[in-house]
């Protein structure tokens, strides 16, 4: 195996690390009440995180949840500025205004962070449509969850973005519930990918647990998708290791079941893999986890030293503030 | 419900009284015992026990199929509520909060509003919608919306928001007694609150709870505080607060949104000369704008100042804590917009 | 061919011209303004009218659009309360308030009417709900457009029946517009069968020009349907001859297509299947035409004479009046 | 804009100048020709050539990706301007009909009102909604609402009530300038109309007409009447016939919904000393009580009279003409309730 294919995969595990780390910090923080409001960790889905956002090119946009932390993390926007956020900062990456299910980054194209179930999806569509009326080649990535497939607007937007053929890539973190309500209860035909396809779009689904098997299906997602004959859709099949939010008890899911989707751990998959393959050593690890641990560390001095916006400032933004550009 | 701060209106309570979230799960399971056309839907109402955990236990005790989970589809099971009385049955739907209710607001609207009236009087929709309103939870810009007072401009609805246990644990039975269709507001700020004791300000018709009809929480001379839902607590406070400088508070409920209890607020703004409107909702286009306009309509020559509203700041609601809370309406303006009027 | 078949073949027929020779009257009354609002012709849809309504039990459920003339006749409301209704008169079917688009009948369970597209279904997936958990062997038919598939409403309520297995019966007049928009500017996958197919019921395509194809189908469909695993999906496939509604001067469509589509016109072909059988002569036929004439006349008369709601009643029915009955 | 009866009001002019729609239709045009980012989407905006003709003959001009067919999916079209003006264009979206807007009020409240503040100002959502409102037709309860009112409850969005031909024409372009969204609202009874002479009322102000700021159509000493949109011809002809037994009306055309120019408003009130508000959304929660609010508030010891509401009756609208005639604010409702004011 090449140099270079070895370095992605400690990448990808890097990535996994950071982004499992950091929210296992959040968690301590959430619990002396210096992270408010509703909190949604994606601890187990981070394969695709790093799988699927780190795939995607810097001119890509990214559409996403209130489970959004691992995106965030994996597009770029700065661990001190997410932390910020969740802190109610002004340095945070909506100024303090969003909170963790709103994190936003103009610069690296985020685009939130929406926390209506399926309500980011008109919106993913709409930045493919600028996208194809102005002829340029990029992708807009759209995650959402097994729930929002079945609300209305997934339907629409399928629709819409496959009548107009715009460079939308679906990506359905299938993590088998929405909330306490599983797979089998929320739909009547439970193959996604299928669902899709009667769009008439590719549509396909791949283990979600697997970074590299992410990151392989989402390039050939995008060389579809980006100036291509429209959009596609890809089922991640992934699996939340926590609750649903900081607030639930987690009564609805089965202990074994759970178990049983630990074994498929996607850190402490690939962690064996590239030490079974030997590009990884216990030592490697160890500086891994401290180089992450540190990093973390650092961000939170960052944001903990941070200002919070003045209150007089609160109707700031409500509309946009004037430039002096033209619009 | 406690008069005090706002801290000690959200203690559970155990010596105290249900809950707010107690009695609603108990009007709930009342309801379901009663009439066995009586069942319960929404997203996470069943396994998961609700999402403020209203209904937790009811699905062990009444089965999947009247305590039923729906997918996220909040225009067809609304719409399914809709239709399923007009089938007969009475149905309870639950909308986790009440941002996620425009998404079936054609259903409400389109549908549950109209059909008896476009039908000429030939069908009616005794439907039950609850759901969650409000702010006060960081839950930043797309899950603290109080949008109660908006859903009153429409006929053909009733709206109600219970701001006490006793409301709370009163008001399902006439909703659903109700053969047009009554959307229930429960402020998330409430479900720990508890009623002081019997005869607090809550207690004041326990048996027999209507749907309409506004109740005085707490009489007084000098100025009339109308308020409804998550605000009655920091009315009552600031009641409170203006009486330890002898100015004398009259606080009305509105309890129901639509109707208005018009009568009860004019006779008592009759009796104090001054209004205060304090409402959660955005301020323009707010509910405590129509409350102010009739009374400057019917009670014109009885006002001695102008009215006053003090309402949520017009800006979707920020996450950060100190920012949110400057947001809200709070005990401070309360106190202060009254002492304008009395000044 | 037995007397049973050709009687039912000859009310058939008797069914699409009363129809037909009802909104033939309509459009005259509409000229000289004594139907106004806006109203949209079945005129050449009618076998769907006369094939699937007719094929229902009394105590099935109808609900259906602002298209809905031909379903209410059919189903058996008085041709005089329909008129009423358009001519704003107290005696209409809706008292009035409801005018063409909004035909109600609760004695013969007719839920309307309903002018905002795809706003029936869930309606529909409700009363078969209610059905459902009081075990009752009865069906809903929901009737609905091409255009009302792209809504989110379709979605959400095909899920929702398929996986609560509820006895509501899908019925798409796909007539290959919704008003200037033809069937391949709205759908990506314009195979609409298929599309429902995807909810797992079973859903198949139908001649909806012809009568007695459109029954069979419904037979078949109801069986499924009542008392049994859950919906069903039928697409009959139509055509509207007129215009959307009376305001529209249809400049969407190509003169030949509507020539092309007029030659599958279904009263003109079970007309004329029925004299090649020898079960209807021309005598007959003039027979059945003045006999539906002189209903059309009388229905016109009745509704004329009758008074309108005194304007003192304009806000009864915003709730229901109190009945003295417990509710 | 004719002063005169409604009739006269919904004569198509030719000599008379553009109508309403045509001012409307020319606007798109001179927009798609001077800004390529511009587009219009919708359903029907095209081949139909738009429910009301608004856009008719631009698919020709302009082409299908500019002038651009949509499925019915309200949701999504909506949420896709949106997503279109985070993308760098200038999106004008067409909903047929307030009505059907219900479908995408999600997106409209939880996404394009909100995603400026709720991103810290990163984004703004430039983008420009037109639909269709109001009764007058004989279209009943699912086609006949008049809710620009109730949207400018909603912080996060500007709405604009164009009554005039002037405004309709010139109001596209500051719309499409603002980087916030902005919600057009065309009542459906004055497409037809025309404005009298370049100095009739609707011609004040022909070059620039701004997004914000009220206009007084018609000055006066006695009485405010306050209107916007539809009912503009209503309360001229109210003040016209006010004037013939000697009362003199002023006539304040709101214009924009969001932000209200209070101080036009207040400035009116402070000369008459009387409020007399005309507005076709239904009376409970209406834009006329926030304006009776404001002016209660603000203009209280100016005021010599209880403020006056004149809207629509609190009914989903009717289909037969007499019911639906006298659901509607008319001239007489009018006319009675300034005389009350001045009595
Ligand atoms: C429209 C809407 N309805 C309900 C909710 C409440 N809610 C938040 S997350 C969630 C479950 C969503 O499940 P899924 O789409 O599978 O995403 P996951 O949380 O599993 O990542 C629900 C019901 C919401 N936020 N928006
Ligand atoms: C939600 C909604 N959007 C738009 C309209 C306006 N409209 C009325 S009918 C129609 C076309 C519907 O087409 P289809 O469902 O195929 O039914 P058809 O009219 O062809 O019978 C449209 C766009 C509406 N009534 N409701
Ligand atoms: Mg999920
Ligand atoms: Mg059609």
């Amino acid at each position: 195996m090449s140099a270079t294919v070895a370095d992605d995969r400690l990448d990808l595990l890097r990535g996994m690390v950071r982004v499992r780390r950091f929210e296992e910090r959040c968690v301590e923080l959430y619990s002396t009440e210096r992270i408010r409001g509703f909190m949604h960790l994606c601890i187990g889905e981070e394969a695709v995180a790093v799988g699927l956002v780190g795939a995607l090119e810097p001119g890509d946009a990214v559409v996403s949840t209130y489970r959004e932390h691992g995106h965030a993390l994996v597009r770029g926007v700065p661990m001190s500025a997410v932390l910020a956020e969740m802190f109610g900062r002004a340095t945070g990456c909506s100024r303090g205004r969003g909170g963790s299910m709103h994190l936003f980054d103009a610069a690296r194209r985020f685009y939130g962070g929406n926390a209506i179930v399926g309500g980011g999806l008109p919106v993913a569509v709409g930045l493919g449509l600028a996208d194809a009326l102005t002829a340029r080649p990029v992708a807009t990535a759209c995650l959402f969850g097994d729930g929002a497939v079945a609300e209305g607007e997934f339907h629409e937007c399928l629709n819409l973005a496959a009548l107009w053929r715009l460079p939308v890539l679906f990506c359905c973190e299938n993590n088998r519930y929405a909330m306490g309500t599983a797979l089998e209860r929320e739909h009547a035909e439970t193959d996604l990918a299928l669902r899709a396809a009667a769009y008439g779009m590719p549509a396909w689904a791949v283990d979600g647990m697997d970074p590299e098997a992410v990151r392989a299906a989402t390039q050939r997602a995008l060389a579809l998708v980006r100036g291509g004959p429209g959009p596609c859709f890809l089922e991640l099949r992934t699996y939340r290791f926590r609750a649903h939010s900081m607030y639930d008890p987690d009564r609805y899911r089965d202990r074994a079941e759970i178990a049983r989707w630990r074994e498929h751990d996607p850190v402490d998959g690939l962690h064996a893999r590239l030490l079974a393959d030997g590009e990884l050593d216990d030592e490697g690890w160890a500086r891994l986890v401290a180089e992450v641990d540190a990093e973390i560390r650092e961000a939170e001095a960052v944001a903990e030293a941070a200002p919070v916006e003045p209150v007089e400032d609160l109707l700031r933004f409500v509309g946009a503030e004037p430039t002096g550009e033209t619009p | 419900m406690s008069t005090g701060t706002a801290a000690a209106a959200t203690t559970s309570g155990t010596d105290r009284g249900p809950t707010y979230r107690e009695a609603l799960r108990e009007a709930l399971r009342e309801a379901l015992h009663a009439d066995e056309r009586v069942f319960l839907m929404g997203e996470d109402v069943g396994r998961y026990g609700g999402c403020f955990a209203v209904s937790l236990g009811l699905l062990e005790e009444f089965g999947p199929d009247r305590v039923r989970d729906t997918p996220l589809s909040e225009s067809a099971f609304v719409g399914a509520g809709i239709g399923a009385a007009l089938g007969g049955l009475r149905p309870i739907v639950e909308i986790m909060t009440v941002n996620f209710s425009l998404l079936a607001l054609d259903q409400i609207l389109n549908n549950a509003a109209t059909l008896s009236h476009m039908s000429g009087g030939q069908f009616s929709v005794p439907l039950v919608v609850r759901m969650t309103t409000g702010a006060g939870r960081q839950l930043a810009a797309q899950h603290s919306h109080s949008l109660e007072g908006w859903y009153a401009h429409i006929p053909g609805l009733r709206i109600v928001a219970p701001a006490t246990v006793a409301d709370a644990r009163g008001v399902l039975a006439p909703a659903l007694a109700c053969p047009d269709p009554v959307l229930l507001f429960e402020h998330a700020g409430l479900y720990g609150t508890t009623d002081d004791a019997p005869d607090g300000p809550g207690a004041d018709d326990p048996a027999g709870v209507a749907l309409d009809g506004a109740a005085v929480r707490r009489p007084g001379t000098d100025v009339s505080l109308v308020t409804y839902g998550g605000m009655l607590p920091t009315t009552l406070a600031a009641a409170e607060r203006l009486a330890e400088d002898g100015t004398s508070a009259e606080v009305v409920d509105l309890r129901s949104l639509r109707p208005l209890d018009e009568e009860t607020v004019l006779a008592s703004v009759r009796r104090t000369h001054r209004l205060v409107v304090v409402d959660e909702g955005w301020r323009s286009g707010s509910l405590a704008a129509e409350v102010a306009a009739r009374v400057a309509e019917h009670a014109f020559y009885d006002l001695d100042a102008p009215p006053e509203r003090v309402c949520s700041a017009e800006v979707p609601v920020p996450y950060a804590a100190h920012l949110e809370r400057a947001a809200l309406p709070s005990v401070d303006g309360v106190v202060a917009a009254a002492r304008r009027t009395v000044g």
